[in-house]
């Protein structure tokens, strides 16, 4: 269960594509410096986010893993992955960094409901 | 009620602005308050005020400074999204040795930590992007 | 319960995320682009939501699909009902 | 058959959703001003710029028919649409605007072949 | 003969719009987002143009996918490989 | 041989320019040259002198004026895209009775008329977007 107050950040975009991605980790850095309780859900290409193996990309644009490790410092050690999105890119759980936890694709919608809060990116 | 509204997209490249300006007017008719607008990702465009659209096309810039003007809007752009996409106030502009700018009142950078707190504080936060 | 606000076509990714997420007294409302949805019945989420799924009017309007719409008999939504909706969910979430 | 070095305008974007239409419609006008002989190819949503009741949008936002209706002014008379496309819409033929010309999917490449310059918007 | 790029996922309305368009002696780069055709080996493109479609290979390796690849047996292009394409083809189309 | 690249994403928000620069690199590093870039649509952004990135993000402006200072590569940019997006040279400033201005040399507004003579003109057209 998600504590009082808590905030979901879904993220849905992945490294490199946009900046969704970027911004999404930073709303939910900002909430957990600002002591508010924050989930992660990654769902479809957002889940690439995870992917152990990343680098950083063309001239200047930045890794996404140094902020993914830096989520643990922030208290935000709950990153559910949506099962469905992951079976359907055919990705296997071990490809992802550790620390993230699948979910099943049914309890999305409660983990949704869970949460006071929701910022979806 | 108490409203927040999340803008995310850039003017004329995505309806989202028009979406979020006619959902205002429609709270604001139906006797709710906008507690507040925060703009973010491509959505800090919005707040330009070199934007020169043709005159048969909406400045949506104007659009919100009248928002603001008749009702008290507070309009927060975030900061670290609008400086990397050439966005910026004179006191930032200054900071980075830039003559000009295109961030003015009643458009205020401010930091991320504004959208949680408008969050926090309203009733409703309505996501436009 | 949730208001879903979808604003990408019914074959976007956006739009299977949301179908994903969608709860069992959840509400949808379709805006921008997703009024194209109007052009397809058999879209899952119409069955999904049955009674609480809902096309915004101006975006069909606008799009040239009120007719269509219409025709199909599908459920519209004026911007007034848009904020309605907003009063009686206190979460809504926007799939773009 | 397309002239010799004949430009063909990929429209694929719909009316409202973003600027590619019009930006795309204008690239196509700019080139016929310019003398050069141009088509349009209509494909997934961007074959909804051609629906006859479309109307302006929200407020400031301009409707496309009169940029769709100025396209004959300047001799663009080839106006594409990929049958599929328009089928997998659930669209009739009939919804669309005066002189809209279906082309089957099969023929898509060879008009692409046709033509020695293309735009994709 | 055209080179078509395609920089959306194998899932978006663009690769569908690309694959109709694809002629049958085309040849497909892939980047950006399209990169992520890595992970999907049943993909109709990958049959449809056999050895005339190629993954850029910056684009995997940013992405965390060179590995998939490689295990996949997919064929990569380097930049220089990129430019080499578009030397041999007059046209080029962009699917975005 | 001569090509012209048509760069139509911006900065951050997508990964075009970043495509196009490094395909610049190469193509002249294969010994072609590179008649001109094309700025249009979103890609007008990429123009905005007031960008300012984190430090250890690249600044896609100073790119671009670096390519064409080393290699004399003619930037225009699309003038009915940009003004619409709020980009505006001084000159264009002066006209809307604006203080400032986001769009300096080598940066060069233009009509849509250089993106179709920069297609007639080159062997090869290539688009990022």
């Amino acid at each position: 269960m998600a504590p009082p107050d808590a905030l979901l950040v879904v993220i849905r975009h992945a490294p490199h594509g946009s900046n969704w991605l970027r911004e999404g980790l930073d709303a939910a850095l900002v909430a957990a410096a600002f002591g508010q309780p924050v989930q992660l859900l990654f769902m479809g290409q957002g889940i690439m986010a995870l992917l152990k193996e990343q680098s950083s990309g063309a001239p200047g644009q930045k890794a996404t893993l140094p902020t993914i490790d830096m989520l643990e410092m922030y208290d935000i050690d709950k990153l559910w992955v949506a099962e469905g999105g992951l079976q359907s890119m055919n990705l296997s759980a071990d490809s992802l960094v550790e620390g993230a936890t699948l979910i099943a694709d049914k309890e999305v919608p409660g983990l949704l409901h869970q949460h006071t809060k929701i910022l979806n990116f | 009620m108490q409203y927040g509204l999340l803008v995310m997209g850039a003017p004329y490249s995505s309806p989202a602005p028009h979406s979020a300006l006619r959902f205002a007017h429609a709270l604001l008719s139906r006797g709710h308050q906008i507690t507040g607008v925060f703009f973010y990702h491509d959505g800090v465009h919005n707040a330009s005020s070199l934007m020169a659209p043709p005159q048969d096309e909406l400045n949506l810039r104007e659009a919100w400074a009248e928002l603001n003007q008749q009702h008290a809007v507070q309009l927060d752009v975030c900061i670290a999204a609008a400086l990397r996409r050439g966005l910026m106030s004179e006191s930032e502009a200054q900071r980075h040795g830039k003559q000009s700018y295109n961030v003015a009142p009643p458009f205020e950078l401010t930091g991320l930590g504004q959208l949680l707190e408008l969050q926090q504080r309203a009733d409703r936060l309505i996501t436009f992007a | 319960m949730i208001l879903h606000i979808l604003t990408k076509a019914p074959d976007s990714s956006a739009a299977t995320q949301m179908q994903q997420a969608i709860g069992e007294h959840d509400t949808v409302l379709l805006i921008e682009e997703a009024a194209t949805a109007a052009l397809d019945t058999s879209w899952a989420a119409w069955q999904q939501c049955q009674s609480r799924i809902f096309l915004l009017s101006e975006d069909l309007t606008s799009r040239g699909l009120a007719g269509i719409a219409a025709n199909n008999e599908l459920p519209t939504l004026e911007m007034q009902g848009f904020v309605a909706l907003t009063e009686q969910y206190e979460k809504t979430v926007t799939w773009y």
